[in-house]
């Protein structure tokens, strides 16, 4: 299969995003992987193989799920969630870093690297190398490490060591640093099995290459059970993985509206948000290998981002959606704190559904945005991940006294401990 | 041939190896990086790389790292850069180089940024995000400036790029001693031999070698091998552990 | 579809387990439920319903993933895993409760309750009131609320009300209890979901009804990708709800030997497990409303149980798999809890699978086994659910120091609070 | 007509309702029930029925469990039940009931444990969870010991099984008031004759009405209405909040 979303420009570009800025020790590792993955795309069978993987190891095709109560109360659009949290680790990752796996077997690596924000990538990074027998190492900002300990706790079961980033926001953005020193320094052994379609060329494409799984199906799953094509279709973007997975399947159907929903932490207006694409506050940079809006200071220095979801706090985004941005394809909106943990609990309460904290982005705006349309139309919401994960964040957020209770008497119990 | 460049041939007709120091502007305050810049200079270093701090320096390892995470808490900003930069040029004959990621000259624009560099009286610019292939903006702007823009080669890097990467090179090449990032150290072998025979191959223009420098023993091994030992974060960690007043006698130590 | 295990005997009895011991007052509500049962198993759109269902909003069919490492480590039989995992809410539990929640409806009943031990299936029951509308009501043994905390707070945030159960042991059986008492007050508007193929007639029919959408499903599976039939299955049992379903489409294959595998606890020497068809320690007797083996003592008084598995600490077991043991068509063993932990650990990092404590036993049993088979036979664990719900369990059982760290902060940051 | 019922029918003729307790043996203590059923005679009850504990009373409310797992963990067993039944049939000359789950009976094999009760001197048995269709074993050992076995019904059981269950009856019927288990409180309303009407269309046995049946009123209430009035989670209740002492003087102001 050829990617979905090839280049309009050479060198990896998507009209001005996009690019390789590396440092020199890497280029020739990044043509050596360019290589790789036009080869495994031009082999019919990889794309086979991938889709078997995933069908037999995760639960691909992942279910459409009708949201009969929340469109009853919304009295607007039918509205659906493709359930990408049902997927092996609990979110869309795994399509990645599956689809990266296989990649990485026929490079004949040894080693994998990879960053985390929430943890979820992190946790599929480990899944896989556990898989495929590849070692591995796990960089995670130490904020995170903290925000998302039950995360860190399975990686190092499934054999992973995680190591803990302690430079600048010590979130995301650094571990994304440390790993692409790691791969300067090991990149004959190792492959750097890059999150999200942010990064250097080819990393926007080729994971979107493997998240266009969610499209695809997604396309075919709801023309068979509604007969149309969706209004709208809601994901949350972080460094943008799902959001194109979901999108890339309707690029061309411009009746199909895209809607990306970023951070908008404590509001945009505050600036601390994660917003780049939905805020004024983003301006281009090249930061990390690659040409996008970041948030940035007028000399260039990377802002500190802010949101509940540690997987949405991140200072870039992918220049794919950089560009679907400015030719106006994807609309951009954000959703603040408050909003998403509000989106959390009513999918939680009418539909069972538990979305990540991430994904309850992608509610949030499509609540905001169902009743006002006609209950002919159809919109889709992409449930990147389930909110497992986020007990910790969550609990706190609804200050749950039961749960802080639950906490001092565990803590209380290790202290009784010689 | 570069102003930089014949600067470099004069002082090697002297010198059978010549030594580059690196400092992080406002790294650990504007006063100190001054004291630096002036004993490395009394000590005798023949050019500085002076880097402006970035907050996703990739390319450098944990020593620069810190430095420019901790320049920028202290305030460090590319406007009190480049007046610093001012300061030491006027102040110094040696050849100073800028060196930064490629958001700094990007977010400012890109040719004003280097008509900035080129007021402050600096005679390069090293920008390690910044391969050829995306320099069409850059390289141009250099050139009207008059200034030169210094390239990197690695030892992963194919014959055929080393020729095209030298196609935009000016001044100096900068080699990169071994994979990895700035700062760790690197055992210097008969290996070495073979990649700087490529790079000589690849271009006629002056060798620097650096990445994991640190000692009289490595600079004695590079002589008569490249033009320029790079000292990096060897000087950082000698600041760090013994302060500014070390610096003299370590850099007098290395040649 | 009819039900692949009926009972060989009137009112409810495999051989001379099952039947009906009800109060009175119940036994109204249980011919209803009889009724409507066999009013929904005699309606072939009913199965249909439920399949779409559990299609739509769990991810049936449930992938059947091959354990390439684990087979190679051991060099004996192939190893699969049937991934029940995988299901919405992370268990086989889902299959029940949905079918029970379709059955509800078409009954007109408006509330539903539900014992739970592991808190599995109160997630499960809790989602699907949500999902149907239903208010809900969970017990759960103190003891267990203590345990499985993360998932009391799911429960609350899905709106069920949680009622911890404050007598006897304070586990499942008493949890079970409460929920008759609750069902004995209210019938007319609520339905008890029972979580697994216990209690009176026709609960232990209708659950295995509900979950041999497992076995169906594997059989076809099995026999596309392998060519043949299992030479064995593994499945833990708990009450034998996810054992029964998987074993039910291979009853007839005799070659197919069923092996079930019950908490060993600390060891069966000890006492302290919960073991009624592996030990000797259990006899048959008649309570919470069937006859089948208990862990009793002499004078008929249910004795306490132990397992690090809340979902299998219970003192009855299915009267179905007591008479498929009397019968000698299933085998049972026991995994004591530190050969669960060790299996569960290996499952993690060989195959990148996290099982819940509960199926961990019978990973551990088939890593017993699977090294004295020829690697021409294929066996199949039935991994029940996912390990995530476990964390504070398999934390404290791997002593990890960290988490214990994380967990003191977390208990420090709730003191600072007003 | 059992010795049981011929002694309910000579007492009613005497008495326009009697009265029935329940005790759970063992609870607070043995003492403390001995103390109890002697309180509850001397105060005027009719006939009494006698709780062995079990660990798992499905059909009891949280009064009666309370009970049943105190006594049961104070050292409470079949054994030191059937003594103390022993005991006080011998000092008192009212019929005395056995209650008790069926999973005591099965264990100890139901015969066998009908012959124990039978030599306890008990005039019955109440085994809330052993609906007829299950009792093909108890029944022929009740009737062989002479042993009346208690049924129950429901306001939920239908005429049909009303008739079904009162075939297997013997000594009286035990019509529980209301939906729920024991030790809720139950409000008496007209809607209760409709119920109890259906009762007596069923069987001719005299009817016990119990479940929440707790003060002279509701006793009153059932006058003429049924046999037997049960009072049971009210006087545990009593013992927990006021002692053994209250008993006697809570026993006399319920008729
Ligand atoms: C559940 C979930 N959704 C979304 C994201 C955001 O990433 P992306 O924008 O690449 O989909 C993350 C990142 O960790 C995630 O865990
Ligand atoms: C994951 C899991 N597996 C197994 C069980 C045991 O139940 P059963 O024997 O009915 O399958 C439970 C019970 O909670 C469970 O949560």
């Amino acid at each position: 299969m050829t990617s979905p979303l090839s280049p309009d420009q050479p060198r990896g570009y998507y009209g001005k995003f996009g690019g390789a800025y590396l440092p020199e020790i890497l280029v020739a590792t990044f043509r050596e992987l360019e290589t790789a993955f036009a080869a495994a795309q031009a082999d019919p069978a990889f794309w086979r193989e991938y889709e078997t993987l995933m069908g037999e190891y995760s639960c691909r095709p992942t279910p459409l799920t009708f949201a009969e109560n929340l469109t009853r109360d919304f009295g607007g659009a039918r509205i659906f969630v493709k359930r990408e949290d049902l997927n092996h680790t609990g979110a869309h990752k795994a399509n990645n870093v599956m689809g990266q796996g296989l990649l990485v077997r026929r490079m004949g690596k040894k080693r994998v690297i990879a960053e985390t924000g929430a943890g979820q990538h992190g946790v599929a990074t480990a899944t896989m190398a556990a898989k495929f027998g590849f070692e591995c190492t796990i960089y995670m900002g130490e904020v995170d490490v903290e925000r998302q300990r039950p995360n860190v706790f399975w990686m190092e079961r499934l054999g992973a060591r995680v190591v803990p980033v302690k430079d600048g926001s010590r979130t995301l953005k650094d571990a994304i640093n440390e790993a692409f020193r790691d791969w300067a320094a090991n990149m004959d052994s190792t492959h750097y099995v890059l999150g999200t379609a942010c990064g250097p060329h080819p990393f926007p494409t080729m994971v979107t290459y493997f998240q266009s799984i969610i499209g695809q199906e997604l396309r075919k799953q709801v023309v068979e059970r509604t007969g149309r094509l969706p209004r709208r279709i809601y994901a949350c973007v972080g460094g943008g993985s799902n959001a194109l997975g979901v999108f890339s399947a309707f690029l061309d159907d411009t009746a199909v509206e895209l809607v990306g929903v970023e951070a908008g932490g404590r509001g945009l207006p505050t600036h601390r948000h994660a917003a780049r694409l939905a805020s004024q506050d983003a301006s281009i940079g090249v930061a990390q290998g690659y040409r996008t809006y970041f948030l940035q200071n007028s000399d260039g220095q990377m802002l500190e981002t802010h949101s509940v979801a540690a997987g949405l706090d991140y200072i870039g985004v992918s220049p794919i959606l950089a560009h679907l941005r400015d030719t106006g394809r994807v609309r951009f909106e954000s959703a603040t704190d408050a909003e998403v943990v509000a989106a959390l609990a009513l999918a939680v309460r009418r539909e069972g559904l538990i979305p990540a904290l991430e994904s309850a982005h992608a509610f949030a705006q499509a609540c905001k945005e169902a009743p006002g349309l006609p209950p002919d139309d159809v919109i889709v919401i992409n449930q990147s991940g389930r909110g497992d994960k986020d007990i910790f964040t969550v609990a706190d957020a609804f200050g749950d006294p039961a749960w802080e209770d639950f906490i001092r008497r565990k803590a209380a119990s290790y202290e009784r401990k010689p | 041939m570069s102003t930089l460049e014949t600067r470099i041939r004069q002082a090697r007709s002297k010198q059978d190896i010549l030594l580059m120091t690196h400092i992080v502007i406002g790294y650990p305050s504007f006063a100190a990086s001054l004291e630096i810049v002036d004993a490395m200079v009394a000590a005798g270093v023949d050019l500085m790389e002076m880097q402006i701090p970035f907050s996703e320096p990739m390319a450098d390892g944990p020593v620069i790292l810190a430095a420019n995470q901790k320049a920028l808490a202290a305030g460090s900003t590319v406007e009190r850069c480049l007046e610093f930069a001012t300061t030491v040029t006027r102040k110094h004959s040696i050849p100073f180089l800028c060196m930064s990621y490629y958001n700094l000259l990007l977010r400012a624009g890109v040719a004003g940024f280097v008509d900035r560099m080129q007021a402050a009286g600096l005679a390069g610019a090293i920008v390690p995000d910044l391969p050829p292939e995306e320099a069409g903006e850059y390289l141009p702007a250099m050139a009207r400036a008059g200034l030169d823009p210094i390239f990197i080669f690695s030892p992963s890097t194919p014959d055929e790029r080393l020729r095209h990467i030298a196609a935009s090179a000016r001044g100096f090449v900068y080699c990169v001693a071994r994979k990895g990032v700035t700062g760790l150290h690197t055992t210097f072998s008969a290996e070495l031999d073979a990649y700087l025979a490529r790079c000589r191959t690849a271009t006629k223009l002056p060798l620097a070698l650096g990445f994991g420098v640190q000692d009289a023993a490595d600079v004695n091994f590079l002589r008569g091998k490249v033009d320029i030992a790079v000292v990096g974060s060897a000087t950082l960690r000698l600041i760090d552990d013994r302060g500014v007043a070390a610096v003299g006698a370590f850099v007098r130590g290395l040649r």
